[in-house]
């Protein structure tokens, strides 16, 4: 079977899932290696996997992703080693970014992987730089930055909206509405009816997602991808999902929102209805998802060892890459 | 049997936050607004508040105290609420501002650098602006680049603005006081590393200010004059601690303001001990540091029995690797190798 | 009569009609001050009278506005003192802002001129804590902030805007859409239908304006200012407008628009319309009018002479103000 | 007759306009974006375009040549066009952006400091940002505190950031070409007086780089070292002729790169000369001034016959009355009494 009744091709269809499933497992363990205190301050993306999934699942290596604090799921959806991550984590010198970066820092330019990013709302602009610069380079090439509902505060969202908006740029905002930033209701700190909305003041397509479901995320995903490839402009994508952990795991989120609500999310889970949506379509039995499965976690067993075994970086490495040339 | 010196030991946060508390009963006018300062913001009638209570827990509690119309939670923006600070104050409120992380100066520069610190002069004295802006700061908790750094000399830089680095938990109350209570723009850095160091240092209870623009000889010394700045007065301590052992006597002087700068009390200083190491975290171009030491060179030419030394990070970012962060901090053996350079 | 057809007393429509003339003639004179090279770069505001002063009629003393570069205007709408004005433009001690602050800078807080601004879209966070200030302190102050539409593209705005409209602020924003920022056409630089459209997002009421009609400023202002007296919050007035002279009167304005643009906008002169208005409805005769025209320019030319004969700041003066207490 | 010295004048203006003109049709990587950098965008089919050219003109005739693909007006979102910059420099092409005012610098700082600066960085080394910023600044013009500032200091502070501050016609075509070949984020900064002062210098008609880290000796000189920055290299000049006429022989430095900067340079001088009189526009704390002062203190200690000496206005905002602009400005006058000072 090439191709399933709702057209999308099974392989894709693997690969999100797995995909999916790495970024879980990835996730779980680098909680793990928090907690051991071997990285501080990270932050989890566990429940949000979908949205990049669905979304990266369109994209080639030549195009571009940029990220937030909270991105490990984009940089593995964008294809990024995880043995590589998983030094970055621990700061070591086979890390993506040498160990310089870290946690909130990774990137690989390679891959299309521009950065995650300290800083709420700053990825946004380079973004749309990016869409510029392949509109003016004169390639198809396709820029996707994901920033969350708290970062839809700063004005740097509204300028690139309407710099991708003018100059007609391949820029696809995902705003990853996972209800929180840190401890504040989005619904307190959003004025208007919706994060969407906003873009309509822009003149930009704008659509609310499901960002529980990796297939609804391809779709509209899909559609957002072939829209910037055609030369026809941004699109806005306001996905809708939740982070099952507090901000950065030493939170307990239970002291902001209600259990019920956990609940409920959790009950949508990205993961649990893709396997059931696998299964019932027939696109794999309960066997060929554990095999998934074991070999996604032993693909993260694999990255932890790699990375516990890999050297620090060494002392001239403090000042290098300052620029060009220093040191 | 009555102890005359018994101390009252705060944590750093316990200091600002009682500082906090004690401002805003006294004066109506003090409000306090940032992420996440309370917490859970809008959800009272769900019985959730105060879930929070700021990054560090500095505002912890306030919002059940003073409530949420003097206590807010923003939005992410910080162009945004730093410039509504400055409205508040320019209009009757006594606002206390919390930008997150120092780092995250840039979304909101505009605003510190050309209405607070400008407004005053431009409008020809007519207006007072009794801002405070507290912001956290520093490296070592391994959050890389754009979380750690310490720049308090880029705001040392703009005239209008005043900057405090309380180094300890009696300082930090003290100048939170005075800085709510200055009718000027007072900027407020709290290193983060300070807030895990318990300090053996007595708070009184009631209210107190420590004055803006004053250093203090922590400890005195005849060989060398250290000059340190918030978190690097605690390394410079330390140093000078262990110099003792040595037999080298050194005097440690907590800057505690940027600006204005004490400059008579590091003058005098140097011209007894005739020599001078500065311990500050910022970045090493165009610093506190250079500042000093470009002071000490210039005013105290004469007196001065070796070259002012400075220790800074090396000018490069800060790295996120544990091995890389420690090689980028100031510590006690690069102040100690700094006094043997200028001891000769 | 005390109040005319229209349901707009007398005393309201002639202080619109002098105010809008003292402006004019007020602007006509700082141009010729500039030109003679006794100030520079200073911003004229003919053409866009009408916007402050139909929003200001209905303000108090103790509500405050706020304004940018281009804000004489502004500052007579808010009852400043024209001497006192002319005085700061030319840099004198008995200006309001003691020569220190100049054209771009004016401010009066006693008479609630929270100041222009010379840097775009800075202002309108300062306005939105004006708004907080007045409704922390328990009053029913109103905040108005001025701002072009070059402006309307700076984050501050949306930031400003999603604050006002999260915590109700008594607010008001205005955007003086005058069709340029600099030589950058308002339809080139801003995406979607207008700019007014963009409040929508933030739940915000907004309405477009004829803002060469002094008549319908008043009644939209009206209706913002009684809103956010009431404690009902924001509002957004989109004032369509048109500078006739040049950015900053060293430019040539037809080399980026065009004299048919020119002439329609010039046709719909907001004092010369206001007189046809006056003489119709029987609100004022010819004499009066004229009385009315002759007393503003006698009134600036005044301000002329006591701004020439006032003295420049001693020299101590640089380093007052810096801080409360500072030299 | 063939002059060997015949010199081509260009205005300041137009040195810069040639070195974009020359860098775009060399490497079609290369764009302007800025405000009015052309003007009267979108209106290309009414027959208008290029109707400003920048604010300073500095950008004219850039879109006829090149067209409105590569040469693009922005909105006023200093935000959103310089962290455009910052995107599209991470992915192929080499921007030059004008950022109008360095006073304007608080609106767009983050895209600046934590992402052009640190990028590198953080990566690992991983990543090239050939991005060039220009910018404007500069007291003198009765603009006030919010349009005059010079504010090198502050992005001197950041690892990560070159800075370039041209002096003349012959520099700014060197620096603007250097700048724009250079693979690592450079501001250059522009300060307005320099365009109407019409410098009697060569400017070769070629292409050619002035090398980013290097200052220049102006003027030789025995008796005292003198750096100026910028404008400021030029009131150092005029001092120095003044001063020759006095039988003071001053050697002029002429630093043209804030960040890196060339500390041999001065200190050789500095060694020879043993005295030192810095000239900057910026404000006095923590800035380029103290950096230099410091430098010689710290490494030329031995050397110096005297403290150096720093010219720079006062700690205050920029005021717009021209009689106190006037005295708020470095100036010939004030450069020679502190000549005087270290003369003894
Ligand atoms: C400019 C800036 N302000 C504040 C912070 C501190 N901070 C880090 S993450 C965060 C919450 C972000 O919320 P959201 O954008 O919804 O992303 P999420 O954490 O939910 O993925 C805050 C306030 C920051 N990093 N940058
Ligand atoms: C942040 C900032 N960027 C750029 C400028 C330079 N500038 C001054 S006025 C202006 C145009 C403003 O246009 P608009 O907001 O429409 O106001 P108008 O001049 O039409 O009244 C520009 C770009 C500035 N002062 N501040
Ligand atoms: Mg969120
Ligand atoms: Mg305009």
């Amino acid at each position: 079977m090439a191709t399933t009744t709702i057209g999308i091709d099974r392989d894709t269809l693997l690969w999100m899932y797995k995909t999916m499933v790495i970024i879980r497992r990835f996730e779980e363990q680098s909680k793990r290696e928090a907690d051991a205190g071997k990285l501080r301050g990270m932050h989890s993306s566990i429940g949000q996997e979908a949205v990049p999934v669905g979304v990266c699942a369109h994209l080639r290596d030549d195009d571009y992703v940029l990220g937030t604090h909270r991105s490990h799921h984009h940089c593995i959806a964008k294809g990024l080693d995880i043995n590589q991550m998983m030094a970055e984590l621990l700061g070591k010198s086979t890390g993506t970014n040498k160990g310089k970066g870290g946690t909130m820092h990774i990137a690989d330019i390679d891959k299309g992987m521009l950065g995650a990013n300290g800083v709420v709302g700053s990825n946004i602009p380079v973004a749309t730089g990016v869409g510029l610069s392949a509109k003016v380079r004169g390639t198809d090439q396709v820029s996707v930055v994901f920033f969350g509902d708290g970062a839809a505060n700063q004005g740097t969202l509204h300028e690139a909206m309407n710099l991708a908006g003018i100059w007609k740029l391949p820029v696809i905002f995902v705003c990853e509405n996972n209800r929180y930033a840190e401890s504040t209701p989005v619904e307190y700190s959003v004025a208007g009816e919706s994060i969407a909305a906003r873009a309509e003041g822009y003149d930009m397509p704008s659509v609310i997602a499901d960002g529980q479901s990796v297939l609804e995320m391809y779709e509209i995903g899909g559609e957002a991808v072939a829209r910037a490839r055609a030369g026809d402009g941004p699109t806005f994508i306001e996905a809708q999902t939740y982070r099952y952990h507090g901000h950065f795991g030493a939170d307990d989120p239970l002291a902001y929102r209600t259990q019920e609500e956990e609940d409920y999310y959790e009950a949508r889970d990205c993961i649990s209805t893709m396997v059931s949506y696998l299964l019932e379509n027939d696109v794999l039995a309960q066997d060929e998802i554990e095999a998934i499965d074991a070999a996604a976690l032993a693909d993260v067993v694999e990255a932890t060892r790699f990375a516990d075994e890999s050297p620090f970086p060494n002392d001239g490495e403090l000042t290098t890459d300052v620029y060009i040339s220093y040191a | 049997m009555v102890t005359e010196t018994a101390t009252r030991n705060l944590s750093y946060i316990q200091a600002i936050n009682e500082a906090l508390r004690q401002e805003m009963s006294r004066d109506p006018a003090v409000i306090v607004m940032g992420e996440d300062v309370a917490g859970g913001a809008g959800r009272e009638d769900q019985g959730i508040i105060d879930s929070w209570g700021g990054p560090m827990r500095l505002t912890k509690g306030l919002i059940t105290e003073f409530g949420a119309d003097r206590v807010r939670d923003t939005p992410i923006s910080e162009a945004g609420f730093i410039g509504a600070g400055v409205g508040a104050a320019a209009t009757g409120l006594r606002p206390v501002v919390e930008l997150m992380y120092v780092s995250f100066f840039g979304v909101c520069a505009d605003q510190i650098t050309n209405n607070a610190a400008k407004m005053r002069y431009m409008f020809g004295g007519k207006i007072t602006l009794p801002l405070t802006i507290m912001t956290g700061m520093g490296a070592g908790l391994n959050t890389a680049a754009q979380h750690s750094e310490t720049l308090y000399s880029i705001f040392t830089h703009f005239p209008g603005l005043k900057g405090v680095v309380p180094s300890d938990p009696y300082t930090a109350k003290g100048l939170m006081i005075s800085a709510i209570r200055d009718d000027d723009p007072v900027i407020l850095f709290n290193n983060r590393q300070l807030m895990g160091i318990s300090a053996n240092v007595h708070v009184p209870e009631e209210a107190y200010e420590f004055p803006i623009g004053k250093a203090r000889i922590l400890r005195e010394g005849d060989d060398v004059t250290l000059v340190g700045i918030g978190y690097t007065t605690y390394i410079a301590d330390q140093a000078a601690g262990l110099l003792a052992d040595d037999g080298i006597s050194a005097e440690v002087i907590d800057l505690l303001s940027t600006s204005p700068m004490d400059e008579e009390t590091i003058l005098e200083s140097v011209q007894r001990t005739r020599k001078v190491v500065i311990v500050d975290e910022d970045y090493p171009r165009c610093s506190v540091a250079s500042d000093i030491s470009a002071l000490v060179a210039e005013q105290a030419f004469d007196y001065l029995d070796a070259p002012p030394v400075r220790v800074n990070p090396p000018h490069t970012s800060v790295p996120y690797s544990r091995p890389l962060e420690a090689l980028y901090m100031p510590t006690p053996d690069k102040v100690i190798d700094a006094v043997n350079e200028v001891m000769g």
